[in-house]
C-alpha cells in the first residue's frame, strides 16, 4: 500500500478553507428563469448553433454541434422554449460576449429522447465520437475536451491513468463531494476510461486533507473488485492538483510544457470527468448540469448540482450572499477569473462560485519594485524564474521573457502569492503571453499579405506579357492588312479613345445610378446574405483560388481590363 | 482591476529590510563594546543622510515618498557604509558617501531593486579611492574613549597619526612585505610571530574577531528566517578559507592564516550582509555559489596582493559587473526539462 | 614566463584598456546595447588589435627604425590599421551579415578607436618585444572584450530598469561605466607585487 | 624625406594590393538583411512610406536611403523592432507618412456598388472579389487594412471598420503600476 511518491519544486500552503462548505450534503437548484448556455465553452471552434428562435426544445437536446473534432457540443439543459440565440455576456475576465442560447424553461425539466450507446459493443473511435456529441469536457477547469484526451499513446497502450481529486485549490469542495456521495459512478466512468485507453495502472490522487473523500473511494474500489486501481492520499501544497504536479507527485513523470503526457505513458482527467463519463456513457445523459461549490462570502456555503447555464447570482442566491459583496469569482482564489457581472452563467467550466468582499479579499498593497529576493522561484511549481520574466515583461521585452520559458507558467499564482513587494507577476505573464499571440497572429497574417501580394505582382507580370504578346500578333495582323489593302489607318486609330470613352461614360452612367441609389434606399440592402449572392460570392472565390494554381487552370481574363 | 491570485502571504519589502537591520544589531552591539559608541553616532549620521538623500530624489522624481522611506532599504544601506566605514571619519565623509550611494548607486538607476551595484560597498570603493588616508585610519579596540571620538567625528583637527593605527590586515601586511625585504629590521619575522602583536587578538584583529562572531550569529539567524540562503555565506567562507588556507600551507610565514582571513576586516559582514544583498547579487542557486567564491577569491587577492588593505568592496563591485551574465548563464533547468 | 603572464594579467585586468587606460570608449559605449553585438564587436576587435601590434612592430622595427623615419610612426600605424579594418570588415561581410549590418558604423570606427592606435604607441612607449607586444595587443583587446561583454549584460538588464527620464540611454550607461571603472581599480597595485 | 616618402608609398601600395585581393576574395552577392527587414514589415503594401510596397522599403533602410520611422501599420513595436535588428536609435513614427491607426478591414457598401473593378485592381492583395458590373466584396480575412481600394472608388462606397476584438483575440492588459495611485 506504501507507495513511493515525488516531490514538486515549490508550491505554497494557502489557508484551505474547505471545512464549512462540506458540512451539508450536495443540493439541487431550483429551475431558474432563463437559462444562458453560450456555445462556446471548451477549447477548440466555437460549435455552431443547431436551434432557433422559438423552437421547442429537451433537456439533453443538442443544441450547438461540435465544429470539428476539436471541439464539444452543447446541450440544453432543462425542456422549454428557445427565447433567443444571441451574443450575451460571457463568464471571461473581458466582458466580451459569445453566441449564446436563451432557453426559458417549461418547468417540466423534461428528458428528451437519448440516444445510447452499447459500450461493450463499440468500438473506441465511436466512443470517442459519442463523448464528443455528448459535450464531455474537462471538467477540472480546462474544459478540454475529454474525448481527445481518451486516446493512447503510440503504443496503443498506456503505462498510468492519473484521475485527479486533488483539489489544491482554497475553498473549492466540488470534486470532495462528489467523490463523498458518487464514489462508485464515478468509479464507472474510470473503468470506462481505462478501457478506452488500455492503462495498466489507476492511480487516483486526493489531498491528505480530504479522509472522507479518500476513504469513500477506497471503499468503492473495494467493492467494485477491480485490480490496479489505487486511491492515494499526497501532501497537501497548492497547486499539488495541477495536472503536471500530480502526474510527477504520483509518478515521477515531469511532461514539458508543449509535450503529450502519453507520450510518457501518462494520462490525467478530473474525478468530475469521470462521473460525467459514466453519465453519458451508462445513461445517455449529455453534460447538462455539473457540481458548483458556492463559498467565500456567503453565510452558508455549500456544494450544488447546477444546471448549466444557470444565472450565477440564482445559485448564490441560495447559500446566501452577505450584503458587502462586490465580486464573484470562478474557481479558486488562486486562479480564479474575476466575472463582468453577477448574472453571467454557470458553465462547464464553472467548478466554483467565489463570492467576494472587500473584507475577505483586501486589494494587495501597492506594488513594490522587485528586489529580486527570489521567493517567487522558491515557490515556482514549473522551476522559473518569475523575477526575471517579470523584469521583461515589464520592459515589453517579450524575446527575453521566452528565454526565460514563459510559456512553460502555468499561472498557478504562486509567486504572486508569495511576492513580498506584492506584484501581481502572473498578471504581467498573462500580458506578455497574449500580446506574443497577438504577434504571432500579426505575424500571419503579414505572411500571408506578402504571399498574395507576390503571387498577383507575379499574375501581373504574366498578363502583361500576355497582352504584349497578343498585341504584337495583332500588330503583325495589322501590318499584313495594311500592306495588302492600303487603307488609311486613321480609322484604327481613332477607333481606340472612342472606346475608352465609352467606358468612362459607362462608369459615369452607372456612378450617377448609385448616386440616386446612395440617396434613395442605402440602409434598405446593407445586410446581403442573400443566398443567391453568397453563392456568386463562392463562384467568384473558386475562380479567384484556381487563379491561385495557374498550372491546374488557366487564369481568367482580369476583369475590367478591355 | 485586479485578477487571480486574490490571497496574498502576509510579506513585505520592509518586513524583510527590518529583519536584515535586526540581524545586524548584535554585530553593531560587539562593535560598540569593544570600540567604544562612536560607531552609533556614525549610524545616525548615516541613516539621517540616507533618508535626507532618498527623500531629495523621490520628491524630483515625483514618487510616493511616504511607500519608500518606510521599506528600509536606504537604512540598510546606511548601516552598512557606517559599518564598514572606520568608525572615525569625519561626519561629512560619512554623509558624503551614503548620498553618493543613495542618489548616484541607488536613485539613479531607478531606486529600489534596480541598481546593479551594491550602493554601500560602491560609496566604500568611492571614499576609499577619494581619501585613502581618512579611509585608512582604524583605532584599536579601547584605544579612543566616547569624547574625543566625537572630537575626531565633530572636529577639526585630525592628529589621528599619532593615536590611530591601520587596521590588523593593513598592519599584517606591511608588516609581512618590509619583513620579506632585506634591509628592513622586521626581515626575517614569521607571520605568527608578527600576529603576536598588540592588535591582534586570537584570531584577527583584537575585538575585531568578536564583532565578526557577532555578526555570524546574525547572519545564521538571517538563515533560519529564510531571509538569505546559505549559498553566498558558505561559498565565501569556503572559498575565503580554502584560498587562504592554499597559500598558508605553502609559504605560512609570507601569508595569513585562513582563519585569521575569515576572522578579520569585512569577511563576515560580506558574506551574510554585503553579498547577499538581492538586488546587486546573483540570484539562481548555482550562480550564488559562482558569485560568492569569485567575490571570496578576488577578496583575498586584493588584501594579499592588491594596493587597498580590505577587498571585501571592490571585490563585490567587480561580483556585480558579472552578475547579469552569472544568472543568465546558470539558470536552473524547468519543469519537464530537466536531465535525470 | 611569469612576466609574459603579468603581460597580459596587466592588460586584461590591472591596466584595463577601457576602464583604466579610458581608451576606446566609442565602441564600448555604442556597441555594447546587446550581449551578441557586444561579443561580435570583441571577437573583431581582438582580432584588429592583436594583429595591428604584430604588424606595427614588425614595420616599426625592421622598415620605420632601419629607415631613420620612427617620426612617422603614428602615420604609418593609422595606415596600417585602416588597412587591416577594411580587410576584417570584407571578411565579416561575407561570413556574418547580420553581425556586420549591426556592427554598422562602428567597425570602420575601429579604425578611429583610439585603442587600437593607442596599444600599439603603448607597445613601443613600454619596449615590448614582438612577442609582449603581440600578448600585449592580444590582452588589451581581450580586455576590452571582457568589459564590453559585462558592459553589455549590465545594459540588457538596465533596459528594463525605471531609470528617470533624463539619465535613460547613454546617461546611465556612462555612470555603469564610472562605477566599473571604480570597481576595476580594486586591481590596483596587483602588477606592482613581486 | 626621399626614404619617409617610400617607405609611406611602400606600406600603401602593399596594403592596397592586399585590400584588393581581399574585396575580390570575399565579394558578397545579394544582401540577406533585406529578407529580414522585410518579414518585420507588416505586408500591408499601403506605400505609406513612400514606397511601392514593403518590400522596396525594406531595400531602401538596408540601403541607406530610408528612416526606420516611415511604416505607420507597424507602428511603434515595427520600429523598435527596426532599431532592434538594425542597431540603430528608435525614433517615433514620421508624422508626414501617417499615423498608427487600430486595425482596420475595408468594408464595402454593396448597395451602392456599381462593380467598376476599380478597386480590384488597386488591392495589392486580391482579398477584393467580383467581376465588371457585379457588386464586389471584400474576403475581410484577407484584407490587411491598406486603404488603397479607398481612393479610386468612383461612389466611395468602402469604408474602414475596426476589428471588433473576439474572446480569441482579447488581450490582457498590461498591469497597472500601482505605486502612483498610492502617493
Amino acid at each position: 500500500m506504501l507507495r513511493k511518491l515525488f516531490k514538486f519544486h515549490g508550491g505554497v500552503k494557502p489557508q484551505t478553507n474547505k471545512e464549512r462548505s462540506t458540512t451539508a450534503p450536495i443540493a439541487p437548484v431550483p429551475l431558474p428563469d432563463k437559462l444562458v448556455i453560450p456555445l462556446h465553452q471548451s477549447v477548440g471552434g466555437p460549435p455552431r448553433p443547431l436551434v432557433q428562435r422559438g423552437d421547442q426544445v429537451f433537456k439533453g437536446q443538442r443544441i450547438g454541434a461540435a465544429d470539428g473534432n476539436l471541439s464539444s457540443a452543447v446541450h440544453a439543459s432543462t425542456s422549454g422554449i428557445v427565447r433567443d440565440v444571441l451574443p450575451a455576456v460571457m463568464p471571461h475576465t473581458s466582458g466580451l460576449t459569445t453566441l449564446s442560447v436563451v432557453i426559458e424553461p417549461d418547468g417540466e425539466d423534461r428528458w428528451g429522447e437519448l440516444d445510447r450507446i452499447n459500450v461493450r459493443a463499440a468500438t473506441p473511435d465511436e466512443l470517442r465520437d459519442y463523448l464528443r456529441d455528448a459535450g464531455v469536457v474537462g471538467l477540472g477547469g480546462a474544459v478540454f475536451p475529454s474525448h481527445l484526451k481518451l486516446k493512447p499513446g503510440k503504443e496503443g497502450s498506456l503505462d498510468t491513468l492519473v484521475i485527479n481529486g486533488a483539489e489544491c485549490e482554497p475553498f473549492i469542495t466540488c470534486d470532495d463531494m462528489l467523490m463523498r456521495e458518487r464514489a462508485t459512478d464515478m468509479l464507472k466512468g474510470i473503468s470506462a476510461m481505462r478501457h478506452m485507453l488500455q492503462a495498466r495502472d489507476v492511480l487516483i490522487g486526493i489531498e491528505d486533507n480530504k479522509p472522507e473523500a479518500l476513504a469513500a473511494v477506497q471503499a468503492a474500489i473495494t467493492a467494485s473488485g477491480e485490480k490496479g486501481i489505487e486511491a492515494i492520499a499526497i501532501p497537501t501544497r497548492y497547486p499539488a492538483g495541477g495536472a503536471k504536479q500530480l502526474i510527477r507527485v504520483l509518478t515521477g513523470i515531469e511532461v514539458p510544457h508543449g509535450r503529450r503526457s502519453t507520450d510518457f505513458g501518462v494520462q490525467c482527467f478530473n474525478v468530475g470527468t469521470a462521473y460525467s463519463i459514466h453519465e453519458a456513457l451508462e445513461h445517455g445523459r449529455p453534460l447538462v448540469s455539473r457540481l458548483v461549490t458556492v463559498a467565500g462570502n456567503v453565510n452558508a456555503p455549500r456544494n450544488y448540482e447546477v444546471l448549466i447555464g444557470t444565472p450565477m447570482d440564482h445559485v448564490v442566491r441560495l447559500a446566501g450572499a452577505r450584503p458587502d459583496t462586490d465580486r464573484y469569482i470562478m474557481g479558486g482564489p488562486m486562479m480564479g477569473v474575476r466575472m463582468p457581472a453577477f448574472d453571467v452563467p454557470v458553465v462547464k467550466a464553472t467548478n466554483c462560485i467565489l463570492v467576494g468582499s472587500p473584507a475577505l479579499f483586501p486589494p494587495p498593497p501597492p506594488e513594490m519594485p522587485c528586489i529580486r529576493c527570489g521567493e517567487c522561484a522558491k515557490a515556482c511549481p514549473a522551476d522559473l524564474a518569475p523575477f526575471e520574466m517579470y523584469w521583461f515583461s515589464r520592459a515589453r521585452n517579450f524575446g527575453k521573457t521566452q528565454e526565460y520559458h514563459l510559456f512553460d507558467c502555468i499561472e498557478c499564482g504562486c509567486c504572486s502569492f508569495v511576492c513580498p513587494s506584492h506584484i501581481p507577476l502572473v498578471d504581467y505573464f498573462r500580458f506578455s503571453k497574449s500580446e506574443i499571440w497577438a504577434r504571432e497572429r500579426e505575424k500571419e497574417a503579414a505572411d500571408t499579405a506578402r504571399e498574395r501580394f507576390e503571387f498577383k505582382n507575379l499574375r501581373q507580370e504574366r498578363e502583361k506579357q500576355e497582352k504584349a504578346e497578343k498585341l504584337a500578333a495583332k500588330a503583325a495582323a495589322t501590318r499584313e492588312k495594311v500592306a495588302g489593302e492600303t487603307a488609311t489607318p486613321a480609322a484604327a486609330t481613332a477607333a481606340k479613345p472612342s472606346g475608352d470613352d465609352a467606358k468612362r461614360a459607362l462608369i459615369e452612367a452607372a456612378m450617377e445610378k448609385a448616386r440616386q441609389q446612395k440617396a434613395q434606399a442605402a440602409p434598405k440592402n446593407v445586410d446581403v446574405t442573400s443566398p443567391d449572392v453568397q453563392a456568386e460570392m463562392a463562384a467568384i472565390d473558386a475562380r479567384r483560388r484556381a487563379a491561385e494554381h495557374p498550372t491546374e487552370a488557366p487564369p481568367p481574363p482580369p476583369a475590367g481590363q478591355a | 482591476m485586479i485578477n487571480s491570485p486574490y490571497i496574498r502571504k502576509p510579506a513585505s519589502v520592509q518586513s524583510v529590510m527590518l529583519q536584515v537591520l535586526l540581524a545586524l544589531v548584535p554585530g553593531i552591539a560587539a562593535y560598540v563594546w569593544f570600540f567604544g559608541a562612536g560607531i552609533l553616532v556614525q549610524l545616525a549620521i548615516a541613516s539621517a543622510a540616507a533618508l535626507a538623500g532618498e527623500a531629495a530624489m523621490l520628491a524630483i522624481r515625483g514618487k510616493p515618498k511616504a511607500l519608500f522611506l518606510t521599506d528600509l532599504s536606504a537604512i540598510v544601506t546606511a548601516w552598512l557604509i557606517a559599518l564598514t566605514f572606520p568608525p572615525i571619519v569625519p561626519w561629512w565623509l560619512t554623509v558624503t558617501g551614503t548620498l553618493l550611494a543613495v542618489v548616484i548607486v541607488k536613485q539613479l538607476y531607478g531606486g529600489l531593486g534596480q541598481n546593479p551595484f551594491n550602493p554601500a560597498m560602491a560609496a566604500f570603493c568611492l571614499m576609499i579611492v577619494a581619501y585613502p588616508a581618512l579611509m585608512s585610519q582604524w583605532p584599536a579596540a579601547g584605544q579612543l574613549d566616547f569624547k574625543t571620538q566625537l572630537d575626531l567625528i565633530f572636529g577639526g583637527a585630525r592628529q589621528v597619526d599619532a593615536i590611530t593605527g591601520a587596521t590588523p590586515l593593513d598592519a599584517l601586511r606591511t608588516a609581512l612585505r618590509s619583513a620579506a625585504s632585506a634591509d628592513s629590521e622586521l626581515h626575517g619575522l614569521r607571520a605568527s610571530q608578527l600576529m603576536d602583536g598588540p592588535a591582534f587578538g586570537a584570531l584577527g584583529g583584537k575585538g575585531g574577531e568578536w564583532v565578526a562572531l557577532a555578526y555570524l550569529l546574525g547572519g545564521l539567524w538571517l538563515i533560519q528566517r529564510r531571509i538569505i540562503t546559505w549559498h553566498i555565506p558558505a561559498a565565501f567562507c569556503g572559498a575565503l578559507f580554502l584560498t587562504a588556507g592554499l597559500l598558508w600551507s605553502v609559504r605560512p610565514d609570507s601569508f595569513a592564516s585562513p582563519l585569521f582571513h575569515l576572522a578579520s576586516g569585512g569577511a563576515m559582514l560580506g558574506a551574510f550582509f554585503i553579498l547577499t544583498d538581492p538586488v546587486s547579487g546573483a540570484t539562481t542557486a548555482r550562480g550564488k555559489l559562482l558569485f560568492a567564491a569569485g567575490a571570496a577569491v578576488l577578496t583575498y587577492v586584493i588584501r594579499a596582493f592588491g594596493a587597498y588593505p580590505d577587498g571585501i568592496a571592490f571585490a563585490t563591485l567587480l561580483m556585480n559587473i558579472l552578475v547579469p551574465i552569472i544568472d543568465m548563464k546558470t539558470q536552473a533547468p524547468v519543469f519537464g526539462h530537466k536531465k535525470d | 614566463m611569469t612576466s609574459y603572464l603579468f603581460v597580459i594579467l596587466g592588460a586584461v585586468l590591472v591596466n584595463n584598456v577601457v576602464l583604466v587606460r579610458i581608451l576606446g570608449l566609442c565602441p564600448f559605449m555604442g556597441v555594447s546595447k546587446k550581449l551578441d553585438t557586444a561579443v561580435g564587436m570583441g571577437a573583431a576587435t581582438t582580432f584588429v588589435l592583436t594583429l595591428g601590434c604584430g604588424t606595427s612592430y614588425l614595420v616599426d622595427h625592421y622598415v620605420l627604425i632601419p629607415a631613420g623615419v620612427d617620426y612617422l610612426r603614428t602615420l604609418a600605424f593609422i595606415v596600417i590599421i585602416a588597412a587591416i579594418v577594411q580587410v576584417t570588415e570584407l571578411v565579416i561581410q561575407k561570413t556574418s551579415p547580420v553581425l556586420h549590418q549591426v556592427l554598422g558604423i562602428y567597425l570602420p570606427l575601429i579604425t578611429t578607436n583610439c585603442a587600437v592606435l593607442g596599444v600599439p604607441l603603448l607597445n613601443v612607449a613600454l619596449h615590448h618585444d614582438l612577442l609582449e607586444s603581440l600578448l600585449f595587443g592580444f590582452g588589451s583587446s581581450v580586455g576590452f572584450s571582457l568589459v564590453l561583454v559585462l558592459f553589455a549584460g549590465i545594459r540588457e538588464r538596465l533596459d528594463g530598469a525605471d531609470v528617470p527620464a533624463p539619465f535613460k540611454g547613454t546617461a546611465i550607461a556612462m555612470v555603469t561605466a564610472g562605477l566599473m571603472s571604480l570597481a576595476f581599480m580594486g586591481f590596483a597595485g596587483l602588477d606592482k607585487y613581486h | 624625406m626621399l626614404t619617409a616618402l617610400l617607405v609611406m608609398t611602400g606600406i600603401a601600395l602593399l596594403l592596397g594590393a592586399g585590400l584588393g585581393f581581399a574585396s575580390i576574395k570575399f565579394k558578397v552577392e545579394g544582401d540577406p538583411l533585406v529578407d529580414k527587414i522585410d518579414a518585420i514589415l507588416p505586408q500591408t503594401q499601403c506605400g505609406q512610406c513612400g514606397f511601392p510596397g514593403c518590400r522596396p522599403y525594406a531595400n531602401a533602410i538596408a540601403g541607406g536611403e530610408a528612416e526606420i520611422n516611415q511604416c505607420p501599420p507597424g507602428g511603434e513595436e515595427g520600429i523598435r523592432k527596426l532599431a532592434d535588428l538594425l542597431g540603430r536609435e528608435f525614433k517615433p513614427l514620421s508624422e508626414e507618412h501617417g499615423v498608427e491607426k487600430p486595425k482596420s478591414v475595408a468594408v464595402i457598401d454593396e448597395a451602392t456598388c456599381i462593380g467598376c473593378t476599380l478597386c480590384i485592381q488597386a488591392c495589392p492583395v486580391d482579398a477584393i472579389v467580383g467581376a465588371a458590373k457585379q457588386m464586389h466584396t471584400i474576403i475581410a480575412a484577407d484584407c490587411t487594412g491598406c486603404e488603397l481600394c479607398l481612393a479610386p472608388c468612383p461612389v466611395d462606397c468602402i469604408v474602414m471598420e475596426p476589428i471588433a476584438e473576439t474572446v480569441d483575440t482579447w488581450k490582457w492588459r498590461y498591469p497597472v503600476f500601482q505605486i502612483k495611485q498610492a502617493a
